[in-house]
């Protein structure tokens, strides 16, 4: 496989936007500028940034709790999201979602969904409507480990084979659901293994591999264009936070997570990749991370600057009419 | 019960006959699947025959609602699934939110209870979630109610837990004309749609025009008119009032029966028009009593019509059990004439 | 294998009932004797009491819609059972309940299920109580091929090997759910595959074979008393009549149910296996027959003498104490 | 608010201290495991830990309401499940067919949407359908209620759609003594009992004696005492309308407040009997206001204190709204201590 330097370079700006705007998030946080519950997506760029590369505006995908990673990685923006996370008006959602109600429609951003579970199904009926309008678009729809239990995603998964839909279900196992090892609460210790089980190719890749991620999703996603229906991809991944900033983790080992951090990092990894290859130089990737840096501080800036939503919007936006 | 419509005018044009329910309902489906080929029908059944070596379109829906769409519009547009009710409602609502209008039918609606979730959690709060940027224009219809000794897992009305979540429209229909317009207006909605039919109407007649039309939400149909009292009643109790107040006629007294045939939007404002004038309510309502409709409407004319009011107003409800299969003690369950007369009485002699 | 003649006159006359019996219900509804939704089971005799022959009283099964077979071979009184479908006053529940809501907890007969993919969550809890009370009884539940497409079953499956319960998932495989074939609504095409995927052990078997269905439940049974955990089966049956009685049935091929009833029934299996065996004479089920239908016939009479309940019942029963 | 229990007498003999809402229904949870080995407790991280290589007992709950639960009764009896609500509320109704008492958690008491076939269809039914021979000695305990920027879908109240639920009892505690109380009446129950926890009540402390005791369901509290109106509040709002009535008795107005504790079964008896002295009723309800709680309380004073009121009934409730993420607007999705105020001042002026 080759890559074209422009790839290369979107890819890394995108993993890094996601990077510094989730650490800026936890910042937020605990500044106390962030209400409600968050959850962290750092560590898991290369699944949210893999997948996406392969994707145009018009496909689309539906997100999970731990979201922000995959709406950067659809193109949302930064700005609007961080006034999102704030509860400030201006934000995507105009500050009624949250993180965990981010949606940009626009850009093929189906939604963040609090519910565990919540997005599969939903991304089958963008798929059922790519096949029945004749788009080529494909949907895909992150889930987590601990989602994979979840009967709704049982359900999504049948009714994608059933009705042959174009529909990618990238289940990112981190190894986690809350503080439940997957381990425990997977029973077979198989996710791609037991969505296949329902009648449709499936494969596992290390998922802080982005190319990894990028080639298996490029197939799945091919495969999808072409008619010929859905897969199921279980990408090995790490969280490199607590399960909702402010978790204080008991239930890790000691250690795990710096030692997560300095091996299983896949920014690392992608830079050394791409600089072992010769594929990019340093000086390239620094460069961005400079002006990822700026982009990032200007959205926490004109997120905290923003002002509250009107009250009057309490009660809009229910019904398109009534 | 002989015309639920004496009070509704029918289009003034065009060509009219008997209808069914279900014929009016199934000619509607037909109707807007023609007109709009974003129209997706898709359930358990709604074709069958799917898989099977014997006719396709064997049921077009266990109670053939629809019937005929399938060998008209193809699979692709009406769509058998698996026994799977959350992968349904979810790729509706899914299916809505990116160009299509998909009608979903949950076979008996008290399957809500495997997909509650993508109805009231989903759908209904996309758009407002989503700061107005989602549309999610879906119908969901389902059969509603008891009557037919389906037991206590299949016949219960459930409407005040859709009408009791923000987002949701929700419609029942008393008759055949209503059912059609009402019908077509759903599909026709941008926002998500509830479309409660209830079994022992499908089989009720009535002239229903043959070209489309609508009949927006929000407009209750006085299908009695009279002044000593008002019955507000839905669905399957509609036709019931309607006895009660002819009965009542003989005697003299004229009451008001007003169909909401909308409870999400409700058309508050003919109800209190009409206690206003009476003084005097009367609400019939299938369901449970507790936080029922009956219940909802009452708790609005008390606050807004209180100074009117002559009498405590009477709720006619089913009582506080699940449905109950043996017939003699389903038939005791449900609100009776006997039951609507008395309680009329009741509000009249007070 | 070598079986007692007690053992197989005992099956054998709990097949024959289930048969007649069901036989009997049609008849009675079709004379408008019964009211409401009934779904006969008749074809599917080997696999209820292929099963329950493995069982104790203490031991429970789960049921569905089509649960008068299960209740049979579970050891309801058929008495009590033709009132209660009848809704008459001394039916097992008292008439509240029919057809699809028979149970009988003393018989650990857990309760039939007019939701689709119902039971499966409620006999993980009767193996929890029973692995949690340490009594190593078992609970069997019932499920369909349509039902395996359901949500509830497959987290029931998950927990199920999470927790190691002394469950067994039997599946009936009919080849129908209504009037959808289980080749299209079973999107892997495999009900025990897909099970067992979940992590536990599967397999499938003839379930018009009462000695096959009995022996592979028995090994489950088995393994689920000795704490091992859940098993999943499948059993390839047949579907003599209608989805419910009344089902003009117009997506089954013409001739199809002739065929079946002449080549796959299993009640004629059972006898020609266990006369060719020489294990039992024709006599000997031959007077089985004819008490069955003096039973049956019983069973009928009584329910339609039998009294409508009285209309103070619509108000018990809704809670113990309120 | 400094003592929400005011007019509730505690138990008279034994030790007692100053707890938390959350400790008081550790503590219950503690007690009743203690003394009854058939009551087991399960669902999401109700230990935490499971399958992984730290600590165990890591949350205890995602609220720590559980907490210390699994070191001291095992993971037998304390059971971390995946993220399957319909299993685990289908297990804890099987169990409790068959032996147990579960005490199951739904972490967000939202999560219904997955579940909902399993208490409404299943649990709820089963003595009824199975002609009383079925015992269903359940708990689902669930977090409930606005207020921690938690989003739409983490937020709602849905007490509506249970106390709509007949088989069903409905409990919300207002306060730290009530919980524990009505914890262990829950779980000695022989019925299906859903338990609210409001996330606003967590911290909030009184007195709670350390002995074991019971609640009875049906009898509501009176936290305030006043003969010039009647408010009804519940949960969370129970402190809010005690705030109000402080208030206004320093300027001589006097109100009744009661918490009815139980939604189902609900102490009319009491509401009625203080609005037959007052006259005057508002009813704070944090639920969207069609068919919720408040209209179901409205109706029946309307219909059985009728000649007794004075003025229109007053429902606070939230808007029919999904409930949005920024704090501003939250703050005023929420029934506020101004609007319950200025629906008193309403209900007096008329
Ligand atoms: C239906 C439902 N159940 C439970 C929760 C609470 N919850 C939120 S995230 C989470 C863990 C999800 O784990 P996983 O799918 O592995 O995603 P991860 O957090 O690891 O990204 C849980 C239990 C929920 N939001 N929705
Ligand atoms: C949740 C739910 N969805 C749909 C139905 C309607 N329904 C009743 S039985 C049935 C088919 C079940 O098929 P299967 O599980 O194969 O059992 P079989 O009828 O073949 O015994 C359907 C769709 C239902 N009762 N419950
Ligand atoms: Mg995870
Ligand atoms: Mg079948």
């Amino acid at each position: 496989m080759s890559y074209s330097p422009e790839f290369l370079l979107e890819s890394y700006r995108t993993m890094k936007t996601i990077r510094l705007f989730e650490e800026r998030v936890i910042k937020e946080f605990e500044a106390g500028n962030i209400p409600g519950f968050v959850h962290a997506y750092d560590g898991q760029e290369a699944v949210a940034v893999g997948v996406c590369m392969n994707l145009t505006d018009k496909d689309v995908i539906g997100s999970t709790h731990r979201g922000h990673g995959h709406c950067i990685a659809k193109g949302c923006d930064v700005v609007g999201m961080m006034k999102e996370i704030m509860g400030k008006a201006g934000g995507l959602c105009k500050g009624k979602g949250g993180s965990m109600h981010i949606a940009d429609f626009d850009k093929g951003m189906l939604g963040a969904n609090a519910i565990v579970g919540g997005g599969p199904p939903l991304c089958n009926g963008a798929a059922l409507s790519a096949k029945t309008l004749g788009t080529k678009d494909v949907a895909v729809s992150f889930s987590g480990d601990g989602s994979s239990n979840q009967g709704t995603v049982a359900e999504a998964l049948n009714l994608a084979v059933v009705l042959k839909l174009p529909h990618v279900f990238m289940f990112e196992n981190n190894g986690y659901g809350e503080g439940t090892g997957a381990d425990y609460a997977v029973g077979s210790g198989d996710v791609a293994g037991r969505a296949g089980a329902y009648g449709m190719p499936s494969a596992k890749m290390d998922g802080i591999d982005f190319f990894a991620v990028y080639e298996a999703t490029r197939e799945a996603v091919e495969r999808a264009r072409r008619g010929e229906g859905p897969t199921a991809l279980e990408a090995d991944v790490v969280r490199f936070d607590g399960h909702f900033i402010g978790d204080p983790q008991l239930y890790r080992a000691k250690g795990e997570i710096k030692q997560l951090r300095a091996d299983r990092d896949c920014l690392k990894h992608f830079r050394a990749r791409v600089t072992g290859e010769g594929w990019l130089s340093d000086a390239q990737l620094d460069e961005i991370d400079e002006s990822v840096t700026a982009l990032v501080e200007k959205a926490a800036a004109e997120g905290l600057a923003a002002p509250q939503p009107d009250i009057s919007e309490l009660y809009t936006d229910v019904y398109i009419s009534y | 019960m002989n015309n639920p419509q004496q009070v509704v005018t029918p289009p003034q044009s065009g060509t009219s006959s008997i209808k069914t329910m279900r014929e009016a309902i199934n000619e509607a489906l037909h109707q807007e699947m023609e007109r709009d080929p974003t129209v997706i029908v898709m359930g358990e059944e709604v074709s069958g025959g799917a898989g099977c070596q014997g006719q396709d379109d064997a049921y077009g829906g266990v109670f053939g609602l629809t019937k005929g769409l399938m060998p008209k519009f193809g699979r692709e547009r009406v769509i058998d699934t698996p026994i799977s009710e959350s992968a349904i409602i979810g790729a509706a609502a899914g299916a809505a939110n990116t160009g299509l209008r998909p009608v979903a039918e949950l076979m008996f609606f008290d399957f809500i209870g495997v997909c509650f979730d993508q109805i009231f959690n989903q759908a209904a709060k996309f758009r407002y979630m989503f700061g107005g940027k989602a549309r999610t224009p879906m119908v969901i219809r389902g059969t509603v109610g008891a009557g037919l000794r389906a037991g206590a897992q299949h016949s219960s009305m459930l409407h005040p837990v859709v009408v009791h979540t923000p987002g949701l429209k929700v419609v029942i229909p008393s008759n055949a004309y209503d059912a059609k317009g009402l019908l077509i207006a759903a599909i026709r909605d941008d926002d998500p749609v509830i479309f409660l039919e209830h079994k022992l109407l499908y089989d009720t007649k009535c002239e229903v025009p043959d070209e489309p039309y609508v009949i927006p939400f929000g407009e209750a149909a006085f299908t009695r008119e009279g002044s000593d009292a008002t019955i507000v009643a839905i669905g399957a109790m509609v036709p019931r009032a309607n006895a009660v107040a002819d009965k009542l006629a003989q005697e003299g007294i004229h009451v008001d029966v007003i169909d909401p045939r909308t409870l999400a939007p409700l058309d508050d404002e003919a109800i209190i028009e009409s206690v206003e004038v009476s003084g005097r309510l009367v609400i019939v309502d299938e369901a449970h009593e507790r936080c029922s409709l009956a219940a909802d409407i009452s708790s609005i004319v008390a606050e807004k019509a209180f100074h009117a009011l002559r009498a405590p107003i009477r709720k006619v409800t089913a009582p506080h059990t699940p449905v109950p299969f043996s017939p003699v003690l389903e038939d005791a369950y449900m609100p009776s004439e006997d039951r609507i007369e008395q309680a009329v009485r009741d509000v009249l002699g007070a």
